[in-house]
């Protein structure tokens, strides 16, 4: 990661929230042609608070409500960045991103490539993704797979304050279309997939410790959350956390990594781990079926087969609609994640 | 650069922020019984004036004035305004029962209830509302049982939808009442659909969708108004302008520049500006788009001018981003209140009467909360978890009989 | 297959798009509640001329033109579905399917869960896919990965006339939303990767004799091509017949499974043959990266750990846009579908 | 059921279908010179009588006549006239050439030409049409060097996209054609997006959008017609209404029920309605939507009304959906003759003189055509593999590299 040394002398602790319009901050005082817009982000500050006091602080066209219409949104955000500005635009929520779905597989992710390098789209699509907060069938999914499988796009999650701001500022300033899609169930504070237990803030979480100034964290470069021998854990957003209580739970020596995107992968970094542990768990909170699970659980057999000690598992929803009723049914919380890992290691 | 001042980027802003003074001055409302009544059957180009006026009947003093008067039986006004009133007063317990924890997220549709109260009295059994979240007078009007109701909302056992759905998000066809869905863009190409497919079987059933002033700018309003137009569905497709779409005001759909009934002209569609408070307007507009529908006249756009009274959802603080007494000042009143006094002023009510309806609708609804809460509320009852895995499809596949078996239920 | 004996007894030689027009012929005929529309299908009879005749036939009502608005098609057919009928659409190209993503996966595919079985949504989404036709970026995509992933919606790939017409059948006679993806490369002959061979048209194949009257073929059920002892080839659509062809090259004793349906996916089948075989290889034309060969590498490799004898790998489409003038680079013919077969055995 | 007639689903027919006589009687024409030309500052609910008449400057005579003759120097007809000119041969010969196997598809914009030749003169070079895959008219009246052309059509080794898009599906930043996109309904968006940007940086520079009558059913159109009203970009939106969309006629996209520049009035802002095959009235029409965009007075809406002549692409046979003689009978007539004719008729041209430039043209066409041949044409030649994996993103990741390193390149 790159610290920006000058500006990050003092460091504050940091929500998910804090972070990331700490993010917005400093890429709107960092360049003027870094603009912000999106249904109720303007005067209001965003549904989830993200962009609270940007347009106080930076005026009416630097951080703008929008008309509620999500292709429009990624349309103008196109055409913006084609002029040369560097738009961050907020989809509400992830399950209402599919509306501007063909303009972004075919249009952001494509520009470039079609035009051969004389338009490109620099955008960012932030929008606030995953379950956990009794949102029903339409506040609630999870829809990574759908955008890592589309050549052109990159697909950044962040799971903690420290790396939203770094990653998301990373994201700005790349020139190409990222989707950032924000675990809004980690937004106030870690979350371990257990609903009865007390409810976390950030404070005291290492990562929530937030330099104030301008940092990046590369996008493509995961974290080992966790070292370990056993078995290696993969995971991303809010599935960290649940899958480290559950290697907790169990006491078993594994290494858990934090994705961190999924476009680009860190390959490296996943082949290293499972080739030392010799087992491999993945976990996401998207329906299991034809989810991303099954291109890491693919990329790992392919890379390491004659290193595996036990197939490769997946833990992920159930192939059903997020039911609203049911969430801690359908969630992938320890209580699945736990019998996996035991699985990984019995075989 | 030419010597001409720079281009500027134009925001739009609604006229009070909180700590404003409010005013509606910048609001033209013509005086009830102003607007002329075309036929039925006159052509689109010979009504282009509507969508710039505003069909009202209710003038100040409570009196039905003017041709779109739907003369109606007293009888029939008494029941929408119970149904309106049920609205109210269930939308207020419903709202103290989130606050109770009750219930993960309720919407109320305060200020906004002759809407589905009078349309759902106009139309027929056999038609199809394709509502938002806002139509909970739809269904007071047909007298939905309001156990289902509470059920659902407390999402607990005996949940109607077996708690596949968020509260208020209802389905209900046998009152004519289509799936409520979570994104915003879908019902009119819906009830489009739905229309073209009865004149398709030579049916007399039609069609009424509803969209928000907000959700008028999605992709799927103007598809559906297309296919409307081209093939001459017999629907109704109205615009509810409450003038906020949570904390964005309509001109961020394009308020400033017209009105949502003039949407109708781009699709050679009749477009109706109508007062969405005044339960006869809306009676008697939606009555003429539904006989010009049924005699193959095809759609008609209604513009419902309203006022959202209250915040977005249980999830929502209004005074952060308009001001406190903004709905105060809405100079088109209570559709409640208007009603009531229309009734009064023809001598058919008296707050007495009213009190008393008060007092037996509070009563009605404390009796099925209480039955609701019998059954359990948000986490401590819930439907059985078999049901998590039904409906995907007409039969389950393999994947949702393995999980169901890793799941031992 | 169910063969609807009495209709069936006149089989003819019928190209793909032949049969594929007499399933929506026998569905036209067999219940007036079935109903075609989409751009240019009527009078015209559609640019690939699948619905040919069919409006002439049955007049302007059953099937019709449409504005240009995928959303608005698939939304017109969820209203009509809602009503009764049994709408069958056409959409020009599949790459032109991402405008009605939304309606497809928020609603078609969710319809029945989220009114408990009030409403449903028996539409059936016909659309070309699929290269080989130098129809550049967005005339040869083949987007099955981002259905798949979608509880809710079924995907069915047929591979030759006879399936196209029994699964066609089956598809609209569902009650469920089907999308069909119709390989455009074999419409008129198989193909199998060769460009440069001579183009081969339906006559003389097996599976162009194609009954007249109404049959179904389930969906669900996958084939077996070819039978095999050593190593397992899953493909659908017109990798089939280039996946046959590369086998044919190298000599291998290789079985060849095509799905047929992605979703229902015919998981005993597969499992059945990798048991015996001990090897696998995945073939399809999508971009390899998240496409739908990770989600069946991930099921086969958990499911037949024990049997598998070397990785189970995947040949796909480079993770690239299409690209015009690089078709049979892009394209994973048998150039690269040989060598992957040899490696299977050489572990 | 009730007591009146079924309903009935409408579905559209065009006048005439192969065999049927052809008749365009049923289009009303309005005289040359008969539109009014507002102010370019004055409110569009003065101007909302403009989107049901016809914009025209040359009539019957080839004079130019009304108030919106631009009164252009006889140099600048010339210009228009030659790019028209060459649009129209290059588009022959490049259909031959698709027959000849050199190319893998082709589309021509023959009876459209005025549209991208006017248009293209009238912006300056800094701003940005967002254009369809008929506008070649636009590069050509820039001089977009011919060769560029040829080699992308012929996708060969000095195709200037390097093989990544499709023959006429062009890219040209430098001369103000932004790229063009296989998916019909993003061009608005990205045009008032790229409108939009340069309005917050207070630049000058306006955006041109283009869409054909067909694809204004997208969603898209109508969310970027949104937008622009909302934050009044400077942009001016063109309908190019050439009747036909493929094979349905532009009954399928509402033309039954209203005009297509009626659309504007939805979102508040001015449609003008122009002879599409007039390249006078399309300069002024296009001239005062630039200078009202340049001026911050937003969008204008341009509904082009013309006839697309030949079929909708090389995969197209227009004989097996409309009479094959409906080309020669539309009244609005050929957009290069009519300027011809006007250019003789102001003295500044004459018959020797236009087959002279019509030798000229074919020769540099010929000569084009020969030195991309020599290049090679489709399958013959074709751009190095290795810029498949380039322009992805800016950097290739990972899978480019070994996917690359797979193929051996
Ligand atoms: C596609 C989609 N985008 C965004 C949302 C989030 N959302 C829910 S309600 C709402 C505001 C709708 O405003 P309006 O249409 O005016 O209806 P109102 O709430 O005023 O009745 C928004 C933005 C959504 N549900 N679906
Ligand atoms: C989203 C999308 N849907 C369908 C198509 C296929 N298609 C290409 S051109 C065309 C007709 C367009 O008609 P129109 O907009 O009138 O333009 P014209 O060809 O007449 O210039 C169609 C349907 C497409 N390219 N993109
Ligand atoms: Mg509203
Ligand atoms: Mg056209």
């Amino acid at each position: 990661m790159a610290l920006d040394t000058a500006n990050t002398i003092s460091v504050r602790t940091m929500n998910m929230i804090q972070a990331l319009n700490s993010a917005l901050d400093v890429s709107l005082a960092h360049d003027p042609d870094t603009l912000i817009f999106g249904e109720d982000v303007g005067y209001f500050g965003g549904v989830f608070r993200v962009t609270d006091k940007l347009q106080e602080k930076y005026g009416l066209t630097r951080c703008f409500d929008t008309p509620i219409s999500e292709g429009g949104i990624i349309a103008t955000a196109i055409g913006m960045g084609a002029y040369g500005l560097r738009p961050v635009v907020e989809i509400q929520f992830a399950d209402y991103i599919l509306p501007a779905y063909d303009q972004l597989v075919s249009e952001a992710a494509r520009l470039r490539y079609r035009s051969n390098g004389q338009f490109w789209a620099p955008i960012t699509v932030r929008s606030p993704y995953g379950g956990g907060i009794f949102g029903g069938q339409t506040h609630s999914q999870s829809p990574e797979a759908i955008f890592a499988h589309i050549t052109g796009l990159k697909t950044v999650i962040p799971s903690n304050p420290y790396d939203a701001k770094g990653l998301l500022i990373a994201a700005i300033e790349c020139d190409d279309p990222v989707i950032f899609l924000e675990p809004k169930r980690l937004y106030n504070g870690p979350f371990e997939g257990r609903p009865d237990a007390q409810v976390k803030t950030w404070a005291g979480h290492p990562m929530a410790e937030v330099p104030e100034g301008r940092y990046t964290v590369p996008l493509g470069k995961a974290a080992t959350v966790r070292e370990g021998n056993d078995v290696t854990v993969l995971a991303y957003g809010t599935m960290v956390h649940v899958a480290l209580s559950a290697i907790e739970e169990t006491g078993i020596d594994a290494e858990l990594i934090d994705l961190r995107s999924i476009v680009p992968l860190d390959i490296d970094a996943i082949v290293a781990s499972v080739k030392k542990t010799g087992r491999c768990l993945i976990v996401h909170e998207a329906s299991k079926y034809a989810g991303f699970g099954g291109e890491l659980s693919a990329l790992v057999q392919e890379r390491c087969f004659y290193h595996l000690k036990s197939a490769v598992r997946r833990v992920g929803g159930w192939d059903t609609p997020y039911p609203h009723a049911f969430e801690w049914d359908y969630f992938p919380g320890p209580s699945r994640i736990v019998p996996a890992l035991r699985a990984c290691l019995e075989d | 650069m030419l010597n001409i001042p720079r281009l500027q980027l134009h925001v739009p802003e609604p006229p009070a922020r909180p700590g404003d003074p409010v005013s509606f001055d910048h609001i033209d409302i013509p005086a009830a019984g102003a607007v002329r009544r075309p036929d039925t059957a006159a052509r689109e180009e010979d009504m282009r004036d509507l969508p710039y006026t505003l069909i009202r009947v209710l003038d100040d003093e409570g009196r039905a004035v003017g041709p779109w008067d739907p003369k109606l039986d007293p009888a029939v006004l008494l029941k929408g305004l119970r149904a309106m009133l049920m609205t109210r007063l269930f939308d207020d317990r419903m709202f103290r029962a989130h606050r109770q924890g009750k219930t993960s997220f309720y919407m109320k549709s305060t200020g906004e209830e002759a809407i589905g109260a009078a349309q759902s009295l106009v139309l027929g059994a056999g038609d199809m509302s394709f509502p938002t979240y806002r139509m909970s007078a739809w269904l007071m009007a047909r007298d939905y049982p309001l156990l289902d109701m509470v059920n659902q909302i407390f999402s607990n056992a005996d949940d109607p939808l077996h708690g596949k759905q968020l509260p208020i998000l209802t389905s209900a066809r046998d009152y004519g009442f289509y799936s409520i869905s979570g994104n915003l863009g879908s019902r009119f190409g819906h009830a489009v659909g739905w229309a073209m497919a009865s004149a398709y079987k030579g049916d007399d059933k039609i069609a009424i969708g509803y969209v928000g002033d907000g959700t008028t700018a999605e992709g799927g309003v103007h598809e559906a108004m297309t296919f409307a137009s081209v093939y001459r569905a017999p629907a109704i497709l109205c615009i509810t302008n409450n003038q906020w779409a949570i904390s964005s005001y309509s001109g961020f759909a394009g308020a400033e520049a017209t009105t949502f009934a003039a949407r109708a002209i781009a699709y050679g569609l009749p477009g109706l500006r109508v007062d969405g408070n005044d339960f006869l307007a809306v009676w008697a507009a939606t009555q003429w788009a539904a006989d010009r529908a049924r005699t193959n006249h095809g759609t008609t756009v209604i513009e419902l001018f309203t006022y959202r009274a209250e915040g977005h959802s249980t999830s929502d603080d209004p005074t952060k981003y308009r001001p406190a007494d903004e709905a105060s000042h809405w100079p088109l009143g209570d559709p409640i209140a208007r009603l009531k006094q229309h009734l009064i002023a023809i001598g058919e009510w008296d707050e007495a009467r009213h009190e008393a309806l008060v007092a037996e609708l509070t009563e009605t609804i404390r009796v099925a909360v209480k039955a609701g809460e019998a059954v359990g509320t948000l986490g401590k009852s819930k439907p059985d978890v078999r049901h998590m895995f039904e409906g995907i499809f007409k039969e389950p596949d393999w994947r949702h009989i393995e999980q169901r078996n890793e799941m031992g239920i």
